[in-house]
């Protein structure tokens, strides 16, 4: 396989290729969100049973739950990009970083949004300041941070390479911030809510939630290879291959 | 099929409004994403072609 | 050699400071006046000031540290400072650690002597005013440190000032949780024990880290 | 000692600023860098410095590539480096002596009171060497930054218009500075848009090598 070789690597990393093999995979990646999106919304609205404590409310986790995962592990996957970036100088890697953070930022938005129609009917409340929730919030805050600082940089590469450094920040401090509110959690006894660890979930509602999670992963891939398409025309501007490209698309 | 009726359907046990508030904004959220990658990437091919007609 | 170059920079900072006098008082001024405000927002009663104290001191000294952080390294990269330290033999992050340092010592330590005055005004106990200069005392360098790359990464950049509070006052959330909780156990009668060793097990860590990371932050806004 | 540069090239936006430039420098040897404006003199001497990467190209130090698989080549580089930029380095509210101490004090090296003076008096600075910055005009802030060249031992002196805003007296006395650090086996690099001959009172003129940067 040449997969295994670093050559091949070093070939899609380089922008000419990585635009052509994004192409190729972005729809793909596409269809398959929106097939997975439809039937794990089918299995979690249709087939799958209420809950017996929280009756039809139960339903929002199939995208809260789900959505609160990619916040997590876009951040996650900035931090890598960014470990990346920084230590072999590669082009890709601002790029990706740079176009995981919205997106990041949404599903952490949703997470929260959600998270907050769930506990009014479930809690009475719209907030708590649950662990969870609390480092959810924080989490957001920090994607704000990235995007902004990214974006108030005019020169690119200092703004990839400074972007790089926060986000490998931010993702060391994550654990320790969650560590923390945990903490803080139980010493003020507050309000420690437990969302989904229902012992006995049923199977279905297992599988919708888990079918939602994949389709939240390609849509996230799918969306990011989109915008590194973008970004790489904007940035290879001047070279000639996107004249070329520019050439037959006009 | 678990529902008897639409009306059930969309009333969801009287959560209507919380469940259907998540997957509203949900679906807003993604829709407004794409709608804004696309205008994007459109955006940056219409200006690149003006600029390479520009040269000509 | 090196511990030369270290003082020299200490030295300087702390020379610069104490002519520029104003400057690195605001910041003091500051956590006075936030932490006067609040009673006159809250009311008078003592039950409630006691309890909200620990938040109040706390919040106010990372506000007022936030504030002087936007001076950490602003002169020296305007004027070229930065620069010549960028291109010395000597380790870079040594001598940003000694900027650091002379920072805290100017702007850090002033809050951690006046936090117990203030205290008074909030009717806290002789032990809680112990640990409270005590846990600012470990908690104000975490913040001096960690802000440091805040401060560097938003060097020469639009609404700095803004950008700067936006990036750091997330990863503050573990300094504050573990500093007001210090005090709080100590009102409440539980250890204050534990909270302090975890302070100091974020500060040491943070030792090594922040002047490298910063030092690393500055190169990337010197390009 | 010889500083290698081959082929360095520099981006601003999606345009090369100049066009690929390589030159090799020894000992005893000085180089001019010429251009128009804009077209990135200062660019290239902060590339070359190691302050910004350069896009294209490399910098050789004793055949030894400066980056970061040579750590130990660009500690022992920066050790023979004065780099003197736009921007000065001089803190307005410390007297001209204090800067000059703590600046070598910074750059590793160590300077004595006695040492410090005489170079202050050597620019003329000798009355004003006690004074905060703040109250000294341009032109001698400049030559308390230029003091630091007649006290350095670095071996590498790369000056970004060293003879901007210099009266004609100070101009003298730098370009014997400038001229005795060459023809004692040190290496000049440096941009001026005025041409100047370097030399020592009666002694021959040092040979200065162009470099002219032309845009991409």
């Amino acid at each position: 396989m040449n997969m295994f070789r670093a050559n091949f690597w070093l070939h899609y990393a380089g922008p000419q290729a990585f635009y052509g093999l994004a192409g190729r995979l972005w729809p793909w990646c596409a269809a398959l969100a929106v097939a997975l999106g439809v039937w794990g919304l089918w299995l979690g609205f249709m087939v799958a049973p209420a809950d017996a404590q929280q009756g039809e409310g139960y339903r929002i986790i199939f995208v809260h739950v789900p959505a609160s995962w990619m916040s997590m592990v876009i951040y996650m996957a900035m931090a890598f990009w960014s470990v990346l970036g920084l230590t072999f100088n590669t082009r890709l890697s601002g790029m990706m970083t740079r176009a995981l953070a919205p997106t990041g930022a949404m599903f952490a938005f949703l997470s929260l949004w959600t998270g907050a129609l769930w506990g009014k009917p479930m809690w009475g409340t719209w907030w708590v300041w649950d662990a969870r929730l609390t480092s959810e919030l924080i989490l957001f805050f920090l994607y704000l941070g990235y995007i902004a600082l990214t974006s108030a940089i005019d020169d690119q590469r200092r703004g990839d390479r400074a972007g790089a450094l926060i986000a490998i920040v931010g993702a060391i401090n994550v654990p320790i911030i969650y560590f923390s509110v945990k903490w803080w959690n139980t010493l003020h006894q507050g309000a420690s809510v437990s969302l989904t660890k229902s012992p006995s979930m049923a199977q279905v509602m297992l599988w919708g939630m888990l079918l939602m999670a994949m389709c939240f992963w390609l849509y996230t891939i799918a969306l990011v290879l989109y915008r590194v398409r973008t970004t790489i025309l904007q940035r290879e501007s001047h070279t000639a291959w996107v004249q070329t490209i520019v050439q037959e698309a006009a | 099929m678990i529902w008897e009726s639409w009306t059930q359907f969309w009333a969801m046990g009287g959560y209507g409004l919380y469940v259907w508030g998540s997957m509203g904004v949900t679906s807003g959220c993604m829709a407004i994403e794409v709608w804004q990658a696309r205008s994007a990437h459109h955006q940056h091919l219409a200006q690149l072609r003006a600029e390479h007609e520009g040269h000509l | 050699m090196i511990w030369q170059a270290f003082c020299a920079v200490l030295r300087r900072d702390l020379l610069l400071a104490w002519r520029r006098k104003s400057e690195g008082l605001s910041a003091v001024f500051f956590f006075v006046v936030v932490a006067a405000l609040f009673p006159l927002g809250i009311g008078p009663e003592l039950n409630v000031l006691r309890n909200i104290a620990p938040g109040v001191l706390w919040v106010g000294a990372l506000l007022s540290s936030m504030l002087a952080l936007q001076r950490l390294f602003e002169a020296d990269f305007r004027d070229g400072t930065l620069e010549q330290m960028a291109l010395s033999p000597i380790a870079m992050p040594l001598l940003i650690g000694a900027k650091m340092l002379a920072h805290w010592l100017v702007s850090g330590l002033p809050l951690v002597l006046l936090a117990p005055v203030l205290g008074l005004q909030f009717d806290l106990s002789g032990e809680a005013l112990v640990t409270l200069t005590f846990a600012l005392l470990l908690g104000t360098p975490i913040l001096s440190l960690v802000g440091g790359v805040g401060a560097a990464l938003t060097l020469g950049v639009r609404g700095g000032g803004v950008l700067l509070s936006l990036l750091v006052l997330p990863l503050f959330v573990p300094v504050l949780v573990f500093g007001a909780g210090a005090v709080e156990a100590q009102v409440s009668g539980l250890g204050v024990q534990a909270h302090l060793s975890i302070l100091m097990a974020m500060l040491l860590p943070a030792l090594f880290f922040g002047p490298l990371a910063s030092a690393f932050a500055l190169r990337i806004a010197l390009e | 000692m010889t500083l290698g540069v081959s082929n360095i090239s520099c981006v601003r936006g999606h345009k090369p600023l100049f066009a690929p430039v390589s030159f090799s420098l020894q000992a005893g040897q000085a180089l001019h860098v010429e251009g128009d404006n804009g077209v990135g003199k200062t660019s290239l001497l902060r590339i070359i410095c190691g302050l910004s990467p350069a896009d294209a190209g490399e910098v050789l130090w004793n055949g030894k590539a400066l980056n970061r698989l040579h750590p130990e080549a660009v500690e022992a580089f920066r050790a023979t480096l004065c780099y003197m930029g736009h921007n000065l380095s001089l803190k307005d509210e410390l007297t001209a002596l204090e800067n000059l101490l703590f600046d070598a004090q910074v750059a590793g090296r160590s300077l004595s009171h006695d040492t410090a003076m005489d170079a202050l008096r050597k620019m003329g600075l000798n009355t004003r060497a006690h004074l905060p910055l703040r109250v000294l005009s341009q032109g001698q802030k400049r030559r308390t930054a230029l003091a630091r060249l007649s006290v350095t031992d670095a071996k590498l002196w790369v000056l970004d218009e060293p003879f901007v805003a210099l009266d004609a007296q100070s101009l003298d006395s730098l370009c014997v500075l400038l001229a005795s650090h060459v023809q004692q086996g040190g290496m000049l690099l440096y941009t001026s848009h005025q041409a100047v001959a370097l030399s020592q009172p009666h002694g021959p003129a040092v040979d200065i090598r162009p470099l002219r940067l032309v845009g991409a």
